[in-house]
C-alpha cells in the first residue's frame, strides 16, 4: 500500500477510534459510570488528527475542556483515557482531572483546560521557551469560536504575535458555543479578520476532510517553525452531539443537525475516501473491528480498575522538593 | 406556606422586581435563549424580551464592566456568572471598579449590580470549576456578600440585593437548585436584610455556624446528634458581608462551643473571620477553642470518592463538634 | 467675531487652562503639596478639547488616570480639580480619589481610573444605557496605546462591536507607554488595524491642530449617534512631560523631544492659528492672563481649602439607602 | 554584616540565580530598558541582556499565563507585577493555572514561578493602587505566599522561591525598597526556607504578630513599650503559606497575649487565620482574646491625612496591645 494511503488510512483509525471512544464514553455517561462535564469531539474528529499529522512527536499541543480527541489523536492510551473518565487511578492523571484535564506528558499533551482562553497565553509560554532555547517544536493550540471574544485570547494573540512566537492557533469553529449560535456571539462573519490586528498569519477552511485539515495546518505549522510566527486558523466545524451531555441542543433544528451528519460527518468522509482509492471494504471493517475491541478493552480497563487512591488527594497539591 | 424549588424562587424574585422596575435587567451567558445553563432564568426571555434578557458573548470582564458602567449612569443590572468559577477572569473588574467606584467619586456614583450564580463544588467538575469564592470577595469593603441556602432567603435576599444601591455578590449553589422549602405567597412580599442571620435550629450544647451549601446537610446532622443526645443549634450566616455577628455571639455565650463549618479552602476565609470574631467577643464563654471543618486544603479532584472527602463531610463535622465538646 | 474663530478662541482658552493649570500642579508637587502619582496632560492639550468641542453636555466621557485635560475641558471646576490634588476636602472627588480618580457626575465625567484597560467595558456599559433606554447620548472613551494589548480593551471592543453601541474610543497614541516605545509593545504601525476584529470603523489622525481633532470626532460621534455604533479612533501625539512626575524620562532622546514641542505644540498650534486668523497679539494676551489668574486663583484656593474631612473615611464606602 | 537595600537585596538574589541557571528570566512591564518601574531590576538588562530580561507589554494575564506555560516546559520564570495591583487582571491564570496545574495533571507538571512586586499601600495612590493582596491569594492551595519585611530576608527568600518548584507569590513593599540591613556577605549563600518565622524580637509580656511592611514601625513601637514597662515580642511570620503556626503559638504560650497586625483589610485573610490558629493550639493559655489592628475597613482614600489614618497606625497597635494587657 502507498505511503500516502496508509497515512489515510491510520488517520482513519484514529478519528474512528475517538468517535467510538465519544459514544461508549457517553453511554457510560448515561450508565453514571462519568460524572460532570463531558463535552464529546464527535463531529470533529478531522481537526484533532489532521493536526497532529501536520506535526511531529516532538511538537506540543495544548487544549480545551473538549480534549478527548486530541489527547488520543497525540497517542494517549485509550485505557488511559477512558480509565480517566470513569474517575480511576489507572486514568490518565489518576482520577484527579476528570474529561475536562486530560495532560500527557509522554506525549506532550499539556492538557484539556476548562476556563475559557485561559490556555492561549500558555500557549504562548510554551512557545516562548523554543525562542528562548532556540529550539524549533511548535505549539498548537485549539479553542472554540466562543473564546474569540474573552481576555485571554486577546492577551495570548497579542504575546505570540508581538514576539513571533512559533505557534499555531486552531480556532475549531463548530458554530456554537454551547447554545448560542456565532452570530450572536460577534458580528464578523469570519474569525481570521481578528489576525491582522495581531501581525498574525491567517487561513480558514471547512475542516471534515482530514486531508485537507493536516495540509492546510501544516503550512501555518511549517510558518511557525521557519521563524514566520503565529497563525490564526479558523476551521468550520460541526459538533454532532450536545455542549456537554447535560444538553438537549435545542437551540438547533433537527434538519440542521441530519444535513451536517450527512454532508460533512468526517468519519464518513474519510472513510469514503478509503473506498475510492481502492482499499477494501473488508480491510476497512477489519480495521473497524479493531478499532471496537481497542474501544471494549478500554472501557472493561475503565470498569475494572481501582478507583482513584486516596493518597492522590494529598499528593499533588504541590511539587515536592524544588530544582535546589 | 407554599412550596418551591430554590431556583424558582430565584426566578421569581427577578420576575418580581423586573416588572416593578424597568432599569433591571438580566445578562449573562445563555440567560436567554437557552433558559439559563441551570435554568434560572427560564422563561425569562419570552416574558422581557431580548432587551431585558440580554445574552452576552463570553467575556466575563466585558460584561461584568458593562453592567458597572450601565449602574453608574442609572440601571440595576443582574449579572449571571454561569457558575462563579468564571468571575475570576472579571476579578478586576468587581474588586477595582464595582467595589470602588462609589468610593472614588465621593459618592457622585452608585453602583446598584448584583453578581449572581451557582458557586462551590457542583459534583465532579474539578479544580477549576469547584471554587467557593467567598473567601476573595469579602474581604473587600464596598461589597456586599450574601449566600443563601433556602428558598425563601433566595428570594428574599435576592429581592434585597436588586433593589440596594451598593455591588452585590449574590452566591447560590448548583446542587441546592433543586431543594423545595416554604416560601410566603405570592403578593406577600418579603425582603430578608442583609446582615441577619438564621437561626435554623436551636440547641443547647453546641453551636454551629455555616452558610451556603453545607447548611441542608447539617439539618440532618443536628437530627443525628440530638439522637445521641448533643443539642445543637445551627446558625445560617446566609449574609457574609456585612455579618451579624451578634446573633452568632449570642448564641456562642449560650452554649459556650461553636463549630463553624464552610466549603472554602481553610485558609482564612469567612470561616477563620468568623472564629476571629467569636473569639474575641465571647471569650469569656468559651469553654472549648472554636473549631472549624471545612473542604481539605487541596485543589478539586475530580473523582467521586476523592471528591466526597474532600468536601466538608458530616464525619468531620461531628468529630469537630465531639471534640469541642470534649466527648472523645 | 465670527462663530468659527469665537469657537476656536474657546477651545485655546481651555487648551492654555491646561497647559497652565498642569504646569502649576507639577510645580506643586515638587513642593510636595500634591502626592502619589501624577500624570500630567500636557502634549495632549488637543485632544481633550477638540473632542468635548465634538460633543454635547449630554454626552458622557471616561478616560484613565491621565484626566486633569479631560475634567477641565468638561468643564469641571479648576478649583475643584486643584483641590484635588491637593487632597483637599474641597476637591472634586474630596480628596478620595486624587489626581487619578476625577469624577464630576455634574459634568458627565465618569472618572479617571488606573488600571490600564479596567474602564473601556464601562465605557460600553454607559452606551448600552443610550441602546436601552432609547436615548441618543454618545459616550466618548479615551485611552492611551499602551491599553490595546490588554483584555478589558478586548472585551469592551468586542461587546461594543456585537451591540453596534454608540460609543467612541479615542486612543491617544503618545507614542509610549511609561518608558516603552509602542514598536515594542505591538508589532503593528496602525493600530486602527484592530477594529476590523471586531467589527467597528475607525480613524487615524495627528491629533495636535484642535481643529481637525474636533471635526474627525465628530464624524465618530455622529456615526454613534445615528445608530452606525463604535468606532476605535487612534489620535497621534505626544507628552511633553515623563509617564508621570516620576519618570526622568531617559528612553527618549532630547532632540526627539524637542522636535515634537517644536512642531507639535497644540497649544502653540491654535496660538498660531488665532493669529493668522487676525485675532490681535494683545486680545490673545489678555485671555491668557486670565487664565494665569484662573490658575492663580485655583492653587490659592487649594491651598487655603480645609484637608479632606475624616469623616470622609466611612461616608462612602457604602451608598447609604436603596432605591426601594 | 555588610548593609543593603532591601531593593538591592532582591536584585541580588535574581543576579545570583540568573547565574546559576540558564532557564531563569525575568518578564514584567518595565522591567530591562527602563530598569524597573521601582529600580529592582536595574542593571539585569545590560548583564543578561533582551532574552533573559524581557519587557512585556500591559497585559498581566498574558505574561503571567505565558510564564505559566514557559514553567510547564521546562523554564523558570520570574515575573514582576509593576505593583500587585496588576495581579488582579490576571487572577484566573494564578488561581486556576498556576495553582491547579500540578494538581489536575497529577504531577505531571510543574509550576516554577515566582511571581514579585510591591504590595499594599505606597504612599496616596488611593483605591485601585493601594491593594494588600495576601487576602485574596493565601487562601489558595497550590500557592506558596512570602512577604519579607528586611533586606536579608528579600534576598534568602527569593531565592528560595526561585528554586522552588511550585508558584511563589512573593510580596515586596514600596517603602520598604529603601530601607537598609544586614545581609550576607556574597559567596555565603543563605536560603531561607519557606513556614519559618523570625523571632525578630523577644519579650515577656505580649506577642505581636505581623508580616511585611508594618514591621519596621513595630520595631519602633516596641522600644516605645519598652520604655512603657511593657515587653512585647515581635514575631514577623514572612512566611505566610506556608505559616510557621510553631513559632507563633509557642511565643503566644509564654506571652499569653496576642495581637495579629497587618495591612490587609480586617475580615478574613491572614490575619484572621493566624487569630484562628492561635486560639485553637494555645486556647488554654490565653489571657485575653487575641486582637488585631489593621487598615480600616474602606477604600484606600488619597488625602496623605486620611491614608495616614486607614493604614494601620502604631496607636492602634498600643490600643490593642494595652488591651490586651487589660492596661485600658
Ligand atoms: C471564562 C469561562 N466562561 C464560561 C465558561 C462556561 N463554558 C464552558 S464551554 C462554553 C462554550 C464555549 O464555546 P466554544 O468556545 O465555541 O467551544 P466549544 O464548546 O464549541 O468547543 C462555556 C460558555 C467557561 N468554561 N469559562
Ligand atoms: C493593568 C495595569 N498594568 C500596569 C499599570 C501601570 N501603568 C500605569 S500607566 C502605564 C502605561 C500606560 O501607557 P499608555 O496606555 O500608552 O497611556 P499613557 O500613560 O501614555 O497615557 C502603566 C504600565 C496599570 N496602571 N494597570
Ligand atoms: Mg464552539
Ligand atoms: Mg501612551
Amino acid at each position: 500500500m502507498s505511503k500516502v494511503l496508509d497515512e489515510l488510512q491510520t488517520m482513519y483509525r484514529t478519528m474512528y477510534l475517538i468517535r467510538r471512544s465519544e459514544e461508549e464514553a457517553a453511554r457510560a455517561y448515561s450508565q453514571g459510570k462519568v460524572g460532570g462535564f463531558l463535552h464529546l469531539y464527535i463531529g470533529q474528529e478531522a481537526i484533532a488528527v489532521g493536526a497532529e499529522a501536520a506535526i511531529e512527536k516532538t511538537d506540543y499541543v495544548i487544549t480545551t475542556y473538549r480534549d478527548h480527541g486530541v489527547a488520543l489523536a497525540r497517542g494517549s492510551s485509550p485505557r488511559a483515557v477512558m480509565a480517566e473518565l470513569f474517575g480511576k487511578d489507572t486514568g490518565l492523571v489518576r482520577g484527579l482531572g476528570g474529561s475536562m484535564h486530560l495532560f500527557d506528558a509522554e506525549h506532550r499533551m499539556l492538557g484539556g483546560h476548562a476556563i475559557v482562553g485561559g490556555h492561549l497565553p500558555l500557549a504562548a509560554g510554551v512557545a516562548f521557551r523554543a525562542r528562548y532555547m532556540k529550539e524549533s517544536f511548535v505549539t498548537l493550540c485549539f479553542l472554540g469560536d466562543g473564546a474569540t471574544n474573552i481576555g485571554g485570547f486577546h492577551e495570548g494573540l497579542s504575546l505570540a504575535g508581538l514576539w513571533k512566537l512559533p505557534v499555531v492557533f486552531i480556532c475549531e469553529n463548530n458554530r456554537y458555543s454551547m447554545g448560542t449560535p456565532l452570530s450572536r456571539t460577534t458580528p464578523l462573519a469570519d474569525l481570521t479578520v481578528k489576525a491582522a490586528g495581531y501581525g498574525l498569519a491567517a487561513d480558514r477552511f471547512e475542516g471534515n476532510d482530514v486531508i485537507v485539515v493536516r495540509d492546510r495546518i501544516k503550512l501555518a505549522v511549517e510558518r511557525a517553525r521557519s521563524g514566520g510566527g503565529a497563525t490564526l486558523v479558523e476551521v468550520l466545524t460541526y459538533r454532532f452531539r450536545g455542549h456537554s451531555m447535560s444538553d438537549p441542543g435545542k437551540y438547533r433544528s433537527a434538519e440542521e443537525l441530519e444535513e451536517y451528519k450527512r454532508k460533512a460527518d468526517p468519519c464518513a468522509l474519510a472513510r469514503n475516501q478509503l473506498v475510492a482509492s481502492g482499499i477494501a471494504e473488508e480491510q476497512i471493517a477489519a480495521l473497524e473491528r479493531e478499532v471496537e475491541a481497542q474501544v471494549a478493552d478500554s472501557i472493561q480497563f475503565a470498569d475494572e480498575s481501582a478507583p482513584a487512591a486516596r493518597s492522590s488527594i494529598d499528593a499533588f497539591a504541590y511539587a515536592s522538593g524544588s530544582s535546589v | 406556606m407554599r412550596q418551591l424549588r430554590y431556583r424558582d424562587a430565584l426566578r421569581e424574585a427577578m420576575i418580581e422586581e423586573m416588572e416593578r422596575d424597568d432599569r433591571v435587567f438580566l445578562i449573562g451567558e445563555e440567560v436567554g435563549h437557552y433558559q439559563g445553563a441551570y435554568k434560572v432564568s427560564q422563561g425569562l426571555l419570552e416574558r422581557f424580551g431580548e432587551r431585558r434578557v440580554v445574552d452576552a458573548p463570553i467575556a466575563e470582564a466585558g460584561f461584568a464592566g458593562l453592567a458597572v458602567g450601565a449602574a453608574m449612569v442609572g440601571l440595576r443590572p443582574i449579572v449571571e456568572f454561569m457558575t462563579w468559577n468564571f468571575s475570576l477572569p472579571a476579578f478586576d473588574q468587581i474588586v477595582n471598579n464595582a467595589a470602588k467606584i462609589h468610593q472614588m467619586s465621593a459618592g457622585q456614583f452608585r453602583i446598584p449590580v448584583v453578581f449572581r450564580g451557582p458557586n462551590a463544588s457542583a459534583r465532579q467538575v474539578a479544580a477549576q470549576h469547584s471554587h467557593a469564592v467567598e473567601a476573595f470577595y469579602c474581604n473587600v469593603p464596598g461589597l456586599y456578600v450574601v449566600y443563601p441556602s433556602t428558598p425563601r432567603d433566595a428570594k428574599g435576599l435576592l429581592k434585597t440585593a436588586i433593589r440596594d444601591d451598593n455591588p452585590v455578590l449574590f452566591l447560590e449553589g448548583e446542587t441546592l437548585y433543586g431543594i423545595q422549602g416554604d416560601v410566603p405567597e405570592v403578593g406577600q412580599e418579603e425582603l430578608i436584610p442583609f446582615g441577619s442571620a438564621n437561626v435554623v435550629r436551636e440547641g443547647r450544647h453546641v453551636t454551629v455556624v455555616s452558610f451556603g451549601r453545607p447548611v441542608p446537610m447539617l439539618v440532618k446532622l443536628a437530627d443525628q446528634l440530638e439522637q445521641e443526645g448533643i443539642s445543637m443549634e445551627l446558625i445560617d450566616a446566609r449574609s457574609l458581608r456585612p455579618l451579624d455577628t451578634a446573633t452568632i455571639v449570642a448564641s456562642v455565650k449560650k452554649t459556650n462551643r461553636c463549630v463553624v463549618v464552610h466549603e472554602h479552602w481553610p485558609y482564612g476565609g469567612p470561616g477563620a473571620e468568623i472564629v476571629d470574631r467569636i473569639q474575641r467577643e465571647a471569650f469569656d464563654y468559651l469553654d472549648a477553642p472554636v473549631l472549624r471543618a471545612s473542604n481539605l486544603d487541596v485543589p478539586m479532584p475530580y473523582a467521586l470518592n476523592l471528591e466526597n472527602e474532600v468536601i466538608v463531610t458530616p464525619e468531620r463535622v461531628r468529630a469537630a463538634v465531639r471534640q469541642v465538646l470534649y466527648l472523645d
